[in-house]
């Protein structure tokens, strides 16, 4: 079912834990549907110079956080929205249909938590 | 090492089984039903087999139909009694916890409009209650069918006392046995049903071959149509080397029963002991009393089954979870939720099923790479503080 | 000497065959649903040998079904086809000479008030007249269903005419091309069906396994309910083994194929030939032109057909016949008859079906040994006058 | 589905053929049913001296009426009006169901030659 990629990335997440004080946390998924994902994000002037997660979930919620969370260190707040799951999925080399939901899960992660960053902007 | 805990799924063809079958495909391959020589040694296999089989079920030859499957045998069952039956409304009453092959055939005849269902609830040991089966039967009442043993939590149900219940109501019984027949005496006398359905490739046969033991008198509406074969119950060319391959690998089964459930029981909890003791939020699924020798299954409070599985599988672990994730739909595990399982752990259940030729020392490597794995993972997880050692559902 | 010349009731499993699938059963033996790598590595085999399959038939791989044999591939596309339909009264098409996987089923959707089945006749020769498909078609028809080649005379039928008139009608066109497969070339889309049965142990592959094609976008209710194995249409565990044996027995089949179509058509003329000219009274049933390379049936006047089968059995040879003595019903072969073939001379009839593997030696055995044998049963029996070499009916 | 020993009658049937001025000739069944049995009788004093038959059938009509033809052989009239289908069977140690018809046609053209017997006889 899952490609070498998603099982390798599974196997070695990056960026698994918590940011303490992190500047934006986000919280999607409940565990009765099986899948919660966590999101961390240190932010300086706009821009994301750090990001975990902690993942309640599949291999493929697993991976796609870790694979998410890479692609926005670095990136603005802006460039980071703009992070489409069908991103996550192509870095992951493809999803079985039935698992796309865990990068939408990674895409709402990230959302959630630049919302939250902002909301503390203000 | 390569560990395989997913005997509920399937087993490896037993060597003897498979040297027993060898001779059938490329040599003695002549139609059972056709009369020359060729067609005469191989319909001599097959009677040998159907009485072997026979014999291991306390039935008579001629009430064994062999089909492609348990899946069949199922469909056979139930489709063929509401069909073949005269009474206005048809009623047909099964528990929650039977295997899709049951219950989605329940389903589409409750769809057509063939047939309405009852689901009589489970215990949280995952057991029927006789007494529940009595209150269900009506006049319009069919067929009940009430599965051997479970295949995900490995509950055995009381089915000689049911088939009491509702022989004695002149109503057909049916039990799904699939998950049975290796650990299981199965004498449909003992058990009291007039149909029972199995499946060769859980006990260490083919793939493909299944037989629906049918009671003397017993008429069922036809669900494949054809040929002769089967006493015209069940088309479709007669397939010689499953069927030798599958009477060898039930008397094989029954030869070595007694020390291969001790075997199994014997690890089954050794297993179920240490996790329960070193695995804290670990949950034992279905009861210890009647419980297959071969079915462990556990909950891991905080991390997601599929996740477990996944984990194992790299480390070599083949294993299988009622979590959602692994199905592709929504939903957990129907039977853990029916046990009264919460979702989050019926989430994070994973079933671990013994063979035979399952090792002690496999087992302690499977037992303590799981406590690595769990950490692991709780580690990951948002509901968990590892620091800690404690968590909670949000 | 022994003679195999049965081979369209079934066939040896090609060693090549044997061997393919010889590591999915104790070695390769994970179920191809389960997630680990047990599973993974069934699921590849299994994918490969669907892709394989497909690129063999013009097909796409989601649109092979397996199923346990041609005869469930009838019984799931004609029965599948009426239960699905929305159309209030509901016609099947079908020719009179089907196999019975297909006449009972449609008889058995005509006893329980599910369809409505129009029989068309065949000429002499066995052929089915597009013409007569497009005046039996009315607005209920839901499925036409005409077998690309007959079983007991070979007979090769118009498919793809069929197939124009029947598909711009938005009707569902079937063909069991379960005698077809070893000698045809069988292209879905030239063939221009929606639907298709297979039989693997019809082309040297296991008994045990067959397919539906099913095009995509038809919907066909499910025969066999239960798991979610083929796309959630034929539940059941996937049979890796045998599914890689079919692979392996069609990509051998379509390989050698234009090899084997002329060696067997040699020996056939050659067979038919001999048999025509040197036993008096001797007839082919179906004509000479559409036939299976490997088909022919004779009748022999004023004896019975079963007498000579056994006769030749007692020699080795190994045929089938087309008298009732053989099925054990009242009625000769329902396809002889069609064709217009008398009673006496149907229940006269031998099918002689030869394999790739067959020799010239083997059939001028055959030959010379029918001759002796058809002399002796004329010597016995009261319709033939043996010295005057003269016979009637009376 | 045969047994060895209604093969090997089938492959050595006694009694083939016919017999000249026969004192009684009996044929029952039809060509389209599939089996067609004669028999032919010579009789002295109401003893049966020889029989023979010819027969259009199977293999199980073939090996009845060897046996059944064998078993007349000697007996007076009436003794062999008393042979009934199960005892052919039983002489050719069983038979299968659907065959058992054969027997039955043995039984029925005996009781037919010696019927056309007795007429001429009148
Ligand atoms: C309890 C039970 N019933 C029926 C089946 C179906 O058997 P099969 O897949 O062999 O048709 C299974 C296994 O899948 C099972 O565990
Ligand atoms: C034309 C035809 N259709 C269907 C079948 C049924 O195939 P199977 O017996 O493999 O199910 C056969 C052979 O028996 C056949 O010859």
């Amino acid at each position: 079912m899952y490609n070498e990629k998603v099982l390798e990335i599974f196997a070695n997440p990056r960026n698994v834990g918590e940011i303490e004080n992190a500047d934006g946390v986000g919280t999607v998924g409940n565990a009765s549907c099986g899948d919660i994902m966590k999101v961390y994000l240190k932010i300086e002037n706009d821009v994301i110079v750090d990001a975990k997660f902690k993942t309640f979930g599949c291999a493929a919620a697993i991976a796609s956080s870790s694979v998410a969370t890479e692609m926005i260190k670095g990136k603005t707040i802006e460039e980071a929205l703009k992070i489409r799951n069908a991103d996550v999925v192509e870095q992951l080399e493809g999803l079985p249909p039935q698992k796309i939901h865990c990068s939408v899960l990674a895409e709402e992660a990230i959302a959630a938590a630049i919302e939250n960053y902002r909301s503390k902007q203000k | 090492m390569k560990v395989y805990l997913d005997n509920s799924a399937t087993t490896a063809v037993e060597k003897e089984v498979l040297e027993a079958m060898l001779p059938y495909f490329s040599d003695i391959y002549g139609n059972p039903s056709s009369l020359h020589s060729f067609g005469r040694q191989a319909l001599k296999a097959v009677d040998e087999s159907r009485q072997k089989i026979a014999a291991l079920l306390g039935a008579k030859p001629n009430e064994i139909y062999f089909t492609s499957g348990g899946t069949e045998s199922d469909n056979w069952a139930i489709k063929g009694a509401v069909r073949a039956s005269k009474n206005k409304r048809r009623q047909v009453i099964t528990s929650a916890i039977e295997h899709p092959a049951l219950l989605e055939t329940c389903e589409a005849l409750e769809k057509s409009g063939e047939a309405e269902v009852t689901y009589l609830k489970v215990n949280k040991e995952g057991l029927v209650d006789p007494a529940d089966v009595k209150k269900a039967l009506n006049d319009d009442t069919v067929i009940v069918s009430i599965m051997t043993a479970n295949n995900e939590m490995g509950a055995i149900q009381p089915i000689s006392e049911i088939g009491e219940i509702v022989r004695g109501e002149g109503v057909l019984f049916h039990t799904d046995a699939v998950q049975a027949a290796d650990t299981l005496d199965l004498n449909v006398n003992a058990l009291n049903v007039d149909l029972l359905s199995l499946s060769a490739h859980k006990f260490h046969g083919p793939k493909g071959i299944g037989l629906l033991y049918m009671r003397s008198g017993v008429r069922l509406d036809r669900l494949i149509n054809g040929g002769h074969q089967e006493r015209r119950q069940r088309a479709g060319t007669t397939n010689t080397p499953l069927i030798v391959g599958m009477a060898k690998a039930l008397e094989i089964s029954v030869r070595d029963r007694e020390r291969n459930v001790k075997h199994m029981t014997e690890l089954r909890d050794y297993f179920i002991g240490r996790a329960l003791n070193e695995i804290p939020y670990c949950y034992l699924n279905g009861g210890t009393e009647r419980r297959l020798a071969n079915n462990i299954n556990l909950s891991f409070g905080f991390i997601e089954g599929e996740a477990i599985l996944m984990s194992l599988d790299l480390k070599g672990i083949a294993v299988s979870s009622g979590s959602a994730c692994s199905s592709g739909s929504l939903e957990p595990s129907h039977v853990l939720l029916a046990l009264g399982v919460k979702e989050e752990l019926a989430h994070s259940s994973i079933r671990f099923s013994l063979g035979r030729d399952t090792t002690k020392e496999e087992i302690e490597y499977t037992i303590n790479t799981l406590k690595e794995i769990v950490d692991r993972l709780r580690g990951m997880s948002p509901l968990f503080n590892i620091e800690k050692r404690t968590g909670s559902y949000v």
